[in-house]
């Protein structure tokens, strides 16, 4: 049982970090700010989720995994919301251009 | 300790209360606190040993002490007689205006002046170098606003100008303090004199916190920045500034140098500390001579007689010499009179600033220039500015006087006569800069001088009786003071010629 | 060299790198959002170094409240950049600044390198008197029992910057609001966010001030999170900004280092003098002080970064 | 090599980039900013002696780690207070730059209230 658990957490931290891995390259690759934020929010989204579900098995109470779901979803509205706002300032700049 | 706690009381009073209460609290914690710190001084001078008080029972390393010997108690003395000429000086320039609930400046200045006293009473008393260091950021933080308190362009890059030298300096400083606890786990400056050693940390340490303080002293060649806040400033601001916040850090460098480093101190470093000094005596003088406005000319001389300052570390640190058996007696005489230049210096600074700002705000400008005939108008006011000036050049009986003496004397004593010729040519720079003010104000004119608002006897009484002071403190003996013994290192490292 | 060890030097060049960025950044704009992410760094460097308290402080406030300030700064201040950038100081300052920057940084290098052995440490010291204090968490014991003095002077010391900051107002605004005018449309996405954020926030804030006695936590940091939660209600509009001559406002803001002082001077009937405690209500005191304390930190920190009054007072 | 001397050249490497950016830049904010910095290798170096002073069942010697959080205070009031200054600045003279304080010496009117 605890290697199974183990063995999820790895894999899908693993997973996790391969999104962020491609949301980096796409920051630093893409060439508009739009399409940056696309890739920063997939990063952010997908990533931290699966980092946060591979870590679920490790919580050691209800009580640590309730405040791991908590982080995910706080990111999420925070990085949802930002973007948002990003974004509208660049369309903002791209009309005033 | 009662006496940083009261004014820290005041502020947040004053915050709390605001409007006209803020006048009216800081009057009477500044009554307060005279009365504590002359009670200190008192039992000082009675007792012969320093007080030392744990704070909340817990002793040092883990707790903070305060400790309170001769030089704090003197400081202590001074701030509070300062404070209470300028509170007395402000009450006209700051007051709310009728109708008013509170204003900016009044609510501002009275608040400030008193975070400043606390500041200064903990770097008096402070005997932690980490509650030294918030005591310093209480300065910086009470001082800086004062700069730009009239909101012009000038004031406010001066004031940003001041802010950044400060915080570099605390930086450093705050640097130096965290390699004395790495090194030695403790920040209490009796139990590290007794621990530390010759090693490269303290070196380092040392320096770093001496080139910080140097920097919030405005010791040349780091003042640039002291000049333009000091004169943009508001006169009883100026006067605080001038007279007591640039002390705070000098009193702080005394502390690490000669309370922290005892054993330690070497001839070389402060003979190179004097070097400085003499190096601002002759560049704030020549400086002063050629200001076209009075605060400005005020504030240059400031960096001229700070400089006397540092011919304390080497004058009150020269190792005793066998041969002549003396010396101990002359580093005394150098400790007594550098104390004396503070004090004096403070007392006679806030007086020339106060007039000075009389003066400006008679005649609406500062101008030397337009200066003619003033003393006929404020005679009181140019009076008073002349003990200050008499105070600065060291002319007898003035306090500037015996201070200056006793520094030529004990360098004389031990053989460092160079430093006395500095002195000597710094007094001659004086006369002529406090001259430059006084010839054209004492000078007759034939145009009648038209005053812009006229000035209250009361607030040129408040001026003149600083002054006075200035002048009384030359009374005092020329000889070591016993006061200021009390809780002094004499130096101990013995070379035999 | 351990998985462990592998981080930490990766975080350690990391760090540097983003100073390095920070100072050589052509725009500074870009330099205020490294610093940003230097913050963070330097937390994550603090929780490597088993300074959790430190961490979170430095997360809150050294990069974020400090952050959301310089950001505001840089965006207004961005029309004057490319006139000061003429006034680049010459060679010589550089060369001199350069010396003097290596010098230290390798006088430090090789103090770092020769530590003293054993390490001085007080946390032995600390320790033993934590039981009579009834608190947990050694940093809290430090910062309000055993060096409270500091805690209440660095008080004062925000008291006078936020007076400082209000000093610079024009003095017919004095008594106004600060200018931190609402930035969003009523049912914008910032609306929204204020809405849904400051409840989760207000809880977090006040977890960690509780915790503060027996885990990391304590008045800086949960303050430090109220008063984020405060701006952003402030700047989507929800609430309008105080004014500052609100007596309630200035209660709020002196009420913290108020009762230190009044617990501080009580201690005078009390055998060890200033600043002590009872021994059977050490903790009570000191939960009571930390929770003034908290709201006063709230409300200053806020006010800091909302800068000085800019408009005037409504009569 | 441990974790706390790493930490410890990471901190002298910052204080020195602090110390050179506060000298060099002309930008006041960029100064600001570089203080900042040297903040924050000064306090590295307080958590770098906590570190080496762990014992008793702490992780750190818990008196530098407070002295940090006190110090990180100060540091943003400070920050606080130099960037309203630099904006009010800007906002009355309509440049950043602290070399309006040499006209102050040839300005011939003012002085004191």
């Amino acid at each position: 049982m605890r290697v199974l658990f183990d063995s999820f957490t790895v894999l899908a931290v693993s997973a996790g970090a391969v999104f962020f891995l491609a949301g980096t390259v796409g920051l630093l690759r893409f060439p508009d700010s739009l399409s940056r934020l696309h890739a920063l929010t997939k990063a952010d989204n997908l990533g931290l989720g699966l980092v946060v579900l591979g870590l679920l098995p490790q919580a050691t109470g209800p009580l640590v995994a309730l405040k791991l779901i908590t982080v995910w979803l706080l990111a999420q509205l925070a990085g949802a919301i930002v973007t948002q706002l990003v974004a509208r300032a660049v369309r903002r700049e791209n009309q005033e251009a | 300790m009662l006496a940083i706690a009261v004014p820290a009381a005041g502020v947040v009073l004053a915050m709390a209360l605001g409007g006209r209460q803020a006048e009216r609290i800081a009057l009477a914690a500044a009554s307060a606190g005279l009365c504590i710190a002359l009670a200190i001084a008192a039992n000082i001078w009675q007792s012969r040993t320093p007080i030392a008080y744990h704070l909340g029972g817990w002793a040092p390393p883990l707790g903070i002490a305060l400790r309170a010997d001769g030089l704090s108690a003197i400081m202590a003395v001074t701030t509070a007689v300062v404070i209470c000429a300028i509170g007395l000086f402000a009450r006209q320039g700051f007051s709310v205006p009728e109708g008013a609930q509170e204003a900016r400046a009044p609510m501002v200045f009275w608040t400030l002046l008193m975070g400043v006293w606390a500041g200064l009473n903990a770097v008096w008393f402070g005997a932690d170098l980490f509650t030294l260091y918030v005591a310093l950021e209480l300065l910086t933080f009470g001082a800086v606003p004062l700069v730009s308190l009239d909101g012009r362009a000038e004031t406010l890059a001066a004031a940003l100008r001041y802010l950044l030298f400060a915080l570099l300096g605390s930086a450093m400083y705050l640097l130096g303090v965290a390699l004395f606890y790495g090194a030695y786990g403790t920040l209490d400056i009796a139990l590290l004199s007794g621990l530390v050693r010759a090693e490269p940390v303290v070196w380092v340490a040392v320096a770093l916190m001496t080139a910080g303080l140097i920097a919030k002293t405005a010791l040349f060649p780091l003042h640039l920045w002291l000049p333009p806040a000091h004169a943009g400033a508001p006169a009883a601001a100026s006067a605080l500034l001038s007279a007591l916040v640039v002390k705070g850090s000098f009193v702080l460098i005394v502390r690490i140098w000669f309370d922290t480093i005892p054993s330690l101190l070497n001839q070389a470093a402060a003979q190179m500390l004097a070097a400085l000094g003499a190096a601002a005596i002759v560049f704030g003088s020549v400086l002063a001579l050629r200001q076209e406005r009075l605060k400005l000319l005020i504030a240059y001389s400031t960096i001229a007689q700070i400089g006397y300052l540092f011919f304390l570390f080497p004058l009150a640190s020269a190792p005793l010499r066998v041969a002549s058996g003396t010396t101990e007696l002359w580093t005394g005489v150098a400790w007594t009179g550098g104390v004396l230049q503070l004090v004096s210096h403070a007392v006679a600074k806030a007086a020339m600033f106060m007039a000075a700002g009389l003066i400006a705000e008679a005649l609406g400008h500062d101008r030397i220039a337009g200066l003619g005939g003033i003393a006929r108008v404020l005679p009181m006011t140019v009076f008073a500015f002349g003990l200050g000036g008499m105070s600065l050049m060291g002319l007898p009986p003035s306090g500037g006087f015996v201070a200056k003496a006793m520094l030529l004397m004990a360098a004389v004593a031990e053989g460092q006569w160079w430093w006395s010729v500095v002195i000597l040519a710094g007094g001659l720079l004086a006369a002529g800069y406090v001259f430059r003010v006084l010839t054209p104000a004492l000078a007759a004119t034939d145009a009648p001088l038209t005053l812009r608002t006229p000035v209250s006897s009361g607030r040129q009484g408040v001026v003149l009786a600083l002054a006075i002071c200035a002048l009384l403190l030359g009374l005092v003996p020329l000889r070591p003071s016993l006061l200021l013994e009390v809780g002094r290192h004499i130096p101990t490292t013995v070379i035999a010629r | 060299m351990t998985a462990a060890m592998v981080l930490d030097v990766g975080l350690a060049l990391l760090v540097v790198a983003v100073a390095v960025w920070i100072v050589a950044a052509g725009s500074a704009f870009a330099a205020v959002v490294g610093f940003v992410s230097f913050g963070l760094l330097l937390a994550l460097a603090w929780a490597r170094l088993a300074a959790v308290d430190v961490a979170l402080t430095e997360a809150a406030i050294g990069s974020g409240v400090t952050g959301a300030l310089l950001m505001t700064a840089a965006s207004r201040l961005r029309p004057t950049e490319s006139r000061s950038a003429g006034e680049r100081p010459g060679a010589f300052l550089h060369v001199v600044a350069a010396v003097l920057a290596v010098l230290v940084s390798a006088g430090l290098a090789a103090l770092v390198l020769i530590p003293a052995s054993p390490a001085p440490s007080l946390a032995p010291a600390a320790a033993v008197h934590l039981p009579e204090l009834d608190v947990l968490n050694p940093v809290t014991a430090v910062l309000m029992a055993y060096r409270a003095v500091d805690t209440l002077l660095e008080k004062i010391v925000l008291l006078l910057a936020l007076i400082g900051v209000w000093s610079l107002a024009p003095d017919r605004f004095w008594g106004g609001a600060p200018g931190l005018w609402p930035r969003s449309r009523p049912d914008g996405e910032l609306t929204l966010l204020a809405r849904l954020l400051p409840p989760i926030g207000i809880v977090v804030g006040i977890y960690i001030l509780w915790v503060g006695a027996i885990a990391p936590g304590g008045a800086f940091q949960g303050g430090a999170i109220l008063a984020a939660m405060w701006l952003l209600i402030m700047i989507a509009g929800l609430r309008p900004v105080p004014e500052i001559h609100r007596q309630w406002l200035r209660l709020v803001l002196v009420v913290g280092p108020a009762v230190f002082l009044t617990v501080g001077f009580a201690g005078f009937f009390l055998p060890n003098g200033f600043l002590s405690y009872p021994a059977q209500f050490t903790k009570p005191l000191i939960i009571v002080i930390e929770v003034v304390l908290t709201l006063s930190i709230a409300a200053i920190l806020g006010l800091l970064v909302a800068g000085p009054p800019e408009r005037e007072r409504q009569r | 090599m441990n974790a706390a001397t790493l930490y410890g050249l990471c901190s002298a490497a910052l204080v020195g980039l602090g110390l050179f950016g506060a000298i060099v830049h002309p930008q006041p904010l960029r100064k600001i900013l570089a203080f900042n910095l040297l903040g924050g290798g000064v306090f590295l170096q307080f958590g770098v002696i906590a570190r080496r002073g762990a014992a008793a069942g702490m992780g750190g010697d818990p008196v530098p780690q407070a002295m940090v959080i006190t110090g990180i205070v100060v540091a943003f009031s400070a920050t606080a207070l130099a960037v309203t200054l630099l904006l009010r600045l800007y906002q009355v003279s309509g440049s950043a730059t602290l070399s309006i304080e040499t006209q102050s010496s040839s300005e011939s009117d003012g002085g004191g209230r």
